[in-house]
């Protein structure tokens, strides 16, 4: 059970979170100027990331808030988190914990 | 075709020389400079992939390229199932078509599988679940797939530990049973068909990890760099299973897939008490017993993507209560070992057996939780799409391009959920 | 009175080490800071920034769940209608959610020395006195349950929990206990 | 007293014997005893047969790492436990074991023919054989090989046992309890850190409760552990647990633990939990866990009587036990000397000692020759002798010419191996830490951490008692979260030892025509390891697949190191490049239920009721599960089955009065000035035009376009939703709201509160309901004109302040009280009684659905799969055509999205009037097919319809709308059902009844 860093309440379990996935993907502003293709994209393509991947999570059981996270999928290690519509930071491996 | 042709004789034979005289099952090959085909991917779908194209296509020089040991990817970490009773006409063909090359495998590639057509049950515990159980099962007999319901009395005859109890906290209303479905021995999989292809020419290297797709001027492939060298091949196909988006991303290919831990463990071994595979999707249970005699428990994946082939501590307690529930007498055995895989997840949790945008590559990926049942068909299909540059019918739903037209083959949706 | 009237809860055990609270005014609040500043006039809430902790005046308490969320708890003597009319007079034009819970969820208290080990045979959070004080709160995972965890006191904890879950929370409590408590 | 036993000394409480039993047979032992000592103390060396060949089998080990002797221990029928290490087996009265793998008896055993055919089952026979004739796999083969297979018998009953668990922090947790762990957990303590310290032991001590000669702080072993284990328990931060395996390392340092409280006991209280499960998150972890004493591979290793040094030597300083009366010692490290002394000094004849080394010296080795214990250096072994114990040895010495000069066979009963030892890095490799190989040690040592954690003595190479007692110091006090008190010291003294050992088949092992034993418990020797790699299985996991090597329940902690060091030396590569495998989750095989703990019967999953549910119970209601809620199914009286039951309710309903618990539903409370702004992008469905006092039935689709939820949206004010979701999607819906709320759409005002439970949901549908409401409902016009069809109005209803939504999920005249959940019985009584006279009738989920299946109202999950589009469903009305955008609008715009051949819901009739469709059944255009048949659709909901008297089914057609009047055909293994393709819509179409 992985410990999360929600930015609001500090480190928790993970059983009390939900997963988000990829972060970062905004949704198009006006969907219908997409051809088919662009829009399949948004909807379905990742990137997968093998290596710090930036993800969005929610602290469902507990201050109930989405926000987005920098995990290193390699190791499970997280190296940040931060709140929606905080611009991604810049990476520094950290410490294991 | 085999140069030491496996059989009880030959084991008599070899006895008396003190088993000296076996050779390799299969070439360690250095690569060579150049091949017509170069498989990415020493896992058993790969592998079968290099065996018929060598076999059936009669492709000239072939390789396969395995970053580790070959089979040591989700081949050689799944519990084994083996079924083809799916909703989709479009899966259920796929399935049934790799079952029934299941069923002559060990003869074919003169390598005993141990395919044991045990038998899958699919437990159903809601009045929902019949509905779809049944959908299922109707399906797939217009489609000339086994799968039969059986009330609970039925399924408790023929899994004699499985609990009935109507007072339990899902009680088991009936169950989807696929007589020819059951379990195989997966590293014979991989070894098996390693054997077959090195026998007919197939280069087989390990330890040779993909860090470049070469194109040429048009943008087609025409090679590979990899830890050992540069090599250039007219086709490569790429059946990495939880690494196939990091492979593809060479060549600046996105696909619509995620990877996700899988865990898996047994029990220690004991004498036979499971005659079948069952599986409970509403409450995760996916459970059998090996021919070694440790009882084989697949685990739901965890929530999050990785890559590092562990899960959670409580995804294996949320089985486990799960397991116990239904069989409650298992609640005495212990764990003797849990491992855990990496699976790659499409949308609609169907794979993808196609061309990519990329001449000369092609991609056979997000099986998800089901490839080990699917290998040899998929093995078989993904050479027919490779050799003859178009899908065989049975994989030609199963597009990249679905995803951007729509043409979903959505086994998780059509699952549904309970009203 | 009507039959209708008489309120009726779900069945809960009690113990010495575990009983289930009457029946209270809730209300779920949620709105941006001028909001909450303003309710903040006649009724205890906690700070945006008072991160995880309870505030009390009296018999009434606010619980901070999150950034813009909070919990309002009052005696049943007070009508949720009536704290609702104080509310939005106060609050007046600011933008917010108020929405009567009183009903949606129980109150338990799980108390004593053994309260939290007892707690941690399904909640996976540090409960000891310097991570988790007094005045703490946090919804948080009770096995497979939601609940909200409020340590009101050194040895007392208040468990909020949604009235068809309460029934598995105080079982899987006592069955906790059993290895604890005679 | 048993002439094995010694007269004083080691840590059994002499004055209790207790009697237990082993294959039948009585014994005594002594409290303080495993199953093995005992055993041992009764001359019992043969206590099993091993997987494979069946060869008789006795005890190598004294711990975690036994290979060899697996028993089952039975308390009664329900409580029979196989796989058990005798050797973690605690005594006490009256325990009764059962040897296994054998039959009819562990003596005679007739499974003993495959060691003499084993030349036919070399590593991976199986592969090469078995596969003619095909049918004799199943048929033959596989059961034979099943029936060989497997070691104990599992239970047949259910577990009666309760399993506990619980979670715990700590600053510093301590795994193992020897020298170091020990010394770790004061240190920690004295900085004031939280620590927890386990040990998989029943005391704490490890090594140490074996050792006779060592001292630490001027005292001996045994009293310097004793006084340490009272510190620790007198401190009030520190967490002592004995019989507890740390079996798992997981991310970010949480350690489970498996407690085992029970199973030591005669008698243990017939409730009290058999074992707890502790997950333990921990700021730092140390791990003190020791080596484990490595097998020497040498010819007919395997007898039983044949065990590690270290074992017979904690057998005789812990237990009191000789393992023999004439023993040999073969060994390559001065350590085994020290057993060869202890038990010389104890009255055992040490008939000689073969050590692998070409010149010994140092401590040990002089004190045995001192006590004229015969040595051979540069020794090797040929074989042994007997039966079911070993009676004798050949040892040779090795010469340069690679042959074995003057051999000599010793007469003995026991025979002690030390091959050196091998660091426990189990857990610091679950953790991903990095390993690295010693040379000096001949072993794997950990290097890079992944965790806050570090390793501390034996299991990190610090063998010396001194050196791990001060390693145990440093990293408990730098696991501490702070350092105030001054670092303690610990003075110890122990024999000086050199123990770097031997790796892999003794000389000359391969020439022998006795199996040499890598893997005891799977039956792996040399040969098969020389065939693996013969065979091209190079790389270590692909050796262990092919052999099984190391695959055993013990993992191989005895093996690996020997195989892999084997496996070098045949493909002659350095150990490092042919890699170790991989050690995994647990430490020690751990017990199913204490993984699933109390999550079992009504506890395995929460079980939600609504208010009303004691009421209909008390009625006689059938439950389903929905989710996790039960659901009133059908009330059936005296005697009905469901259908009659549905049947009745279905007619009281559409002739008088229904009274339908729909407290189920979820609901969500959508306020804020954005809320109609939110729903409008977020629901198909327009919400902008929607009146105060209005409801809508709302569509909510992906974002990839299929239906996901539907539900009726209700406004009570311009900034304030009811919405009603189904009941299952309840916890679905509002997560995925939560998601465009926070993550897209910031710039709402809008905030979500789930109400599914604030409020109790009674619905009160048929042509009479307004009547019987009239009594019920105060404050409101329930008149037509008043409170049309699909309108709301807060009302007091039974004298409770709630609302009343006039809706229809059944077609007939229709309200839907919401009342809080606390006065929901209470209303729904007065409710019940007030239509007493209007025979009004109580109906269930299945009635619920017949009714609507009239009416051709859909059911998200049955009649949609998650490929269903608004328009698929025939809703394509509710769809907001001027807007110009919402989850899933630009989906729906792709071209196959509106392909004339999707499939769309249409109603079936039978043509014959009579038979009931299956749901579930497939549809097909033309009849008489054969498999694969050509499909266009399937069922999804059939009933039988009461009021129309006729079955009646919904279906999703391929092209179905422009098939109306069309007939199609139901294959069903008895043949075809001929069907016509009618509208969805079967009762009342102009919809009069509803706006009655």
């Amino acid at each position: 059970m992985l410990l999360i860093p929600c930015p609001h309440c500090g480190e928790r379990p993970e059983i009390e979170f939900t997963y988000g996935g990829e972060a970062h993907l905004v949704r198009p502003a006006d969907p219908s100027t997409l051809d088919d293709a662009a829009w399949a994209d948004y909807l379905y393509m990742r990137t997968n990331t093998k290596g710090v991947h930036a993800e969005r999570w929610r602290h469902a059981r507990g201050c109930g808030r989405f926000f987005n996270a920098l995990r290193d999928t390699t190791t499970d290690q997280f190296l940040g988190s931060y709140r929606i519509g905080e611009p991604k930071p810049a990476l520094s491996m950290g410490e294991p914990r | 075709m085999s140069k030491q042709r496996f059989s009880a004789l030959s084991l008599l034979r070899r006895s008396l020389g003190g088993h000296r005289s076996w050779e390799p099952q299969w070439r360690k090959s250095e690569p060579k400079p150049a091949y017509d085909v170069v498989i990415v991917g020493g896992g058993g779908h790969g592998l079968g992939a290099a065996y018929y194209l060598a076999a059936e296509h009669r492709v000239g020089r072939i390789a396969v390229v395995e970053k580790g040991w070959i089979g040591g990817g989700n081949t050689g970490r799944n519990t084994t199932i083996i079924r083809s009773n799916y909703l989709f006409a479009e899966s259920a063909a796929l399935y049934d078509h790799s079952v029934k090359l299941w069923e002559d495998l060990s003869q074919v590639l003169n390598y005993n599988v141990m395919f044991s057509q045990r038998g899958v049950m699919m437990l159903a515990h809601t009045v929902h679940d019949v509905q779809v159980f049944k959908r299922h099962v109707h399906a797939n007999r217009c489609s000339g797939v086994d799968n039969e319901w059986l009330t609970p009395e039925e399924a408790k005859a023929f899994c004699p530990p499985l609990n009935i109890d109507p007072d339990i906290r899902y009680p088991v209303l009936g169950a989807a049973l696929q007589r020819r479905g059951g379990t195989a021995r997966h590293d014979a999989v991989a070894w098996g068909y390693a054997r077959a292809a090195s026998e007919l020419g197939v280069d087989i290297i390990e330890n040779c990890e993909v860090t470049g797709i070469r194109r040429d001027a048009q943008g087609r492939v025409e090679g590979l760099e990899t830890t050992r060298g540069s090599i250039r091949a007219g086709k490569v196909g790429v059946s990495a299973a939880g690494n196939t988006s990091a492979v593809l991303s060479l060549a600046g290919v996105r696909l619509p897939l995620e990877s996700y831990p899988l865990q898996a463990l047994v029990s220690e071994p004991v004498k036979p008490v499971f005659p079948c595979v069952a599986m409970s999707n509403t409450i995760h249970a996916y459970i059998s017993q090996s021919d070694k005699g440790d009882l084989v428990i697949g685990a739901g994946t965890d929530a999050y993507t990785s890559y590092t082939q562990r899960g959670a501590l409580h995804i294996n307690m949320h089985t486990l209560d799960a397991i116990c529930e239904l069989f409650p007498m298992f609640r005495r055995l212990r764990m003797m070992r849990n491992w855990g895989g990496i699976v790659d997840v499409t949308p609609d949790r169907s794979p993808i057996i196609a061309k990519t945008p990329v001449p000369g590559l092609y991609v056979n990926c997000g099986w998800g939780t089901g490839g080990f049942k699917a290998t040899p068909g998929s093995a078989h299909l993904f050479a027919w799409t490779i050799a003859n540059d178009a899908p065989h019918p049975i994989n030609a739903p199963f597009t990249i391009e679905r995803f951007r037209d729509g043409h979903l083959i959505d086994e998780a949706a059509a699952a549904a959920v309970a009203h | 009175m009507p039959e209708s009237a008489v309120r009726d809860v779900p069945e809960l055990p009690s113990a010495a080490w575990l009983g289930p609270l009457p029946p209270a005014t809730r209300l779920a609040f949620q709105g941006g800071s001028a909001a909450r500043a303003a309710a903040a006039r006649i009724f205890p809430l906690p700070d945006a920034q008072d991160v995880c902790r309870a505030r009390r005046d009296g018999d009434r308490a606010g619980l901070w769940l999150g950034p813009d969320e909070c919990l309002l708890i009052a005696p049943a003597t007070t009508g949720a209608a009536s704290l609702l009319g104080e509310l939005r007079a106060a609050i007046g034009t600011n933008a917010h959610s108020l929405v009567d819970v009183s009903h949606r969820q129980v109150g338990l208290e799980v108390r004593g020395p053994l309260a939290e080990r007892i707690l941690n045979g399904a909640c996976a959070l540090d409960l000891s006195l310097d991570r988790f004080p007094v005045g703490m709160c946090t919804r948080t995972a009770f096995a497979k349950a939601e609940i909200v965890l409020w340590r009101t006191e050194a040895q007392h904890f208040q468990v909020e929990v949604w009235r068809s879950f309460a029934p598995y929370v105080a079982a899987l409590l006592q069955e906790i206990a059993r290895d604890y408590v005679g | 007293m048993s002439r094995w036993r010694t007269a004083s000394g080691g840590r059994i409480d002499r004055t209790r014997a207790l009697a237990f039993r082993f294959d039948g047979v009585r014994y005594e032992g002594l409290a303080g005893d495993t199953l093995a000592s005992a055993l041992l103390a009764n001359g019992v060396h043969l206590v099993g047969r091993s997987f494979k060949y069946h060869r008789p089998r006795g005890i190598v080990t004294a711990g975690a790492e036994e290979p060899s002797a697996l028993v089952a221990v039975r308390r009664d029928g329900a409580r029979e436990t196989p796989n058990l290490r005798a050797t973690q087996v605690e005594l006490y009265e009256g325990l009764d074991a059962l040897s296994q793998n054998r039959w009819p008896s562990l003596a005679r055993d007739v499974g003993r023919i495959n060691d003499w055919l084993s030349p036919l089952f070399p590593a991976g026979f199986y592969y090469k054989t078995f596969m003619w004739p095909k049918s004799a796999w199943k048929s033959v083969y596989e059961p034979v090989i099943r029936r060989a297979a497997g070691l104990g018998v599992a239970p047949t009953e259910p577990d009666p046992d309760r399993y506990a668990q619980c979670y715990a922090h700590c600053d510093v947790l301590v795994v193992g309890a020897g020298p170091a762990g020990l010394a770790a957990a004061l240190a920690a303590a004295d900085q004031g850190a939280r620590v927890m310290i386990c040990d998989e032991q029943s005391e704490f001590g490890g090594s140490l409760l074996a050792d006779r000669h060592a001292t630490i702080d001027g005292a001996s072993a045994a009293a310097w552990v004793a006084r340490a284990v009272a510190d620790l328990a007198a401190h009030p931060r520190v967490v002592c647990l004995t019989r507890t395996t740390a079996f798992g390392y997981f991310p970010h340092n949480l350690i489970g633990l498996a407690e085992r409280l029970t199973d030591h006991l005669d008698a243990p209280a017939p409730q009290a939990a058999r074992e707890r499960l502790w997950q333990v998150r921990a700021r730092s972890v140390v791990l003190a866990t020791g080596a484990v004493e490595r097998p020497l591979v040498f010819p007919g290793n395997d007898r039983p009587g044949v065990m590690l040094a270290g074992a017979a030597r904690t057998y005789l300083n812990r237990y009191g036990v000789r393992v023999g009366d004439r023993v040999v010692l073969v060994t390559a490290t001065d350590a085994g000397y020290q057993a060869a002394i202890d038990l010389r000094d104890a009255g055992v004849a040490v008939v000689g000692i073969a050590d692998l080394r070409p010149t010994v010296s140092g401590e040990l080795p002089a004190a045995a020759r001192a006590a004229g214990i015969e040595v051979t250096e540069s020794a090797t072994v040929l074989g042994t002798s007997g039966n079911r114990r070993v009676a004798g040895i050949t040892i040779a010495r090795t010469t340069s010419a690679g042959t074995g000069g003057d051999r000599r066979t010793l007469a003995c009963d026991a025979v002690l191996m030390s091959g050196g030892f091998t660091p426990s890095v189990h857990l610091f490799s679950q953790s991903r830490g990095k390993l690295r190989w010693s040379d000096d040690h001949q072993a794997f040592l950990p290097d890079r951490s992944a965790e806050r954690e570090r390793s501390a003595g034996a299991c990190r190479g610090a063998t010396d008692l001194a050196a791990a007692i001060a390693d145990g110091l440093e990293a408990g006090a730098e696991s501490a979260p702070t350092r105030t008190a001054a670092a303690r010291r610990i003075t110890a003294r122990s024999p000086r030892s050199a123990d770097r050992g031997y790796l892999g088949a003794v000389p000359l092992a391969s020439d022998a025509s006795q199996k040499s034993f890598v893997d005891w418990q799977h039956d792996v020797t040399i040969k098969d390891l020389a065939i693996a790699t013969r065979e091209g299985f190079r790389s270590i996991e692909h050796v262990k697949r092919f052999t099984t090597m190391g695959m055993a329940t013990d993992q191989g902690k005895t093996s690996n190191l020997n195989a892999l060091a084997i496996v070098a030396r045949a493909i002659d590569a350095p150990i490092p490049s042919v890699g170790l495998t991989t050690f995994r989750m647990p430490y020690t095989p751990t017990t199913f239920g204490a993984f699933a703990g109390p999550s079992r019967g009504d506890l395995f999953d929460p079980v939600r009721r609504t208010p009303i549910h004691a009421w209909a119970a008390a009625a006689g209601a059938v439950f389903e599960d929905v989710g996790m809620w039960k659901r009133a199914r059908y009330f059936p009286e005296r005697g009905e089955d469901m259908h009659a039951a549905v049947a009745r309710e279905c007619r009281a309903v559409r002739s008088a009065c229904g009274l339908f618990d729909a407290s189920t539903l979820g609901k969500i409370e959508v306020v804020g000035p954005g809320a109609a702004e939110f729903l409008e992008r977020l629901y198909v469905n327009s919400w902008a035009n929607l009146g105060v006092g209005r409801c809508r039935y709302g569509i909510l689709c992906r974002e990839d376009g299929f239906i996901y939820d539907d539900g009726v949206i209700a406004r009570l004010a311009a900034d304030r939703f009811h919405v009603t979701t189904t009941t299952g999607g309840a916890p679905r819906v509002l997560a995925m709201m939560e998601d465009y709320r926070q993550t897209e759409w910031p710039d709402l005002e809008v905030w979500l509160t789930s109400t599914t439970e604030q409020w109790a949901v009674i619905a009160v549908q048929g042509p009479d309901a307004r009547e019987v409401l009239r009594g019920c409902v105060e404050g409101i016009d329930l008149d037509a004109a008043a409170l049309p069809h699909m309108s709301v109005a807060a009302a007091r209803i039974c004298g409770i302040e709630g609302l009343v939504m006039r809706v229809s999920f059944s077609g007939e005249l229709g309200y839907e009280l919401n009342v809080p959940a606390d006065h929901g019985l209470g209303v729904w009584k007065a409710v019940h009684a007030a239509g007493a006279a209007h025979g009004i009738t109580c109906y269930g989920t299945e009635t619920m659905h017949v009714l609507r299946a009239e009416k051709g109202y859909i059911i998200v999950g049955q009649d949609t799969d998650g490929t269903v589009t608004p328009d698929d469903a025939g809703l394509s009305w509710a769809v907001g055509r001027k807007k110009p955008d919402f989850v899933g609008r630009r989906s729906l715009q792709r071209q196959s999205m509106q392909a004339p051949d999707r499939k769309q819901l249409v109603g079936l009739r039978p043509r014959d009037g009579r038979t009931l469709l299956d749901e579930g059944a497939q549809v097909a255009e033309r009849p008489d097919q054969r498999p694969p048949m050509r499909l266009v659709g399937h069922v999804t909901s059939s009933y039988q319809s009461a009021v129309l008297g006729v079955p009646i089914a919904l279906a999703m057609v391929a092209g179905g709308r422009a098939r109306l009047g069309q007939t199609l055909y139901i294959p069903m293994p008895g043949g075809d059902v001929e069907v016509e393709v009618v509208s969805p819509v079967f009762y009342d179409p102009k919809g009069e009844r509803i706006n009655a």
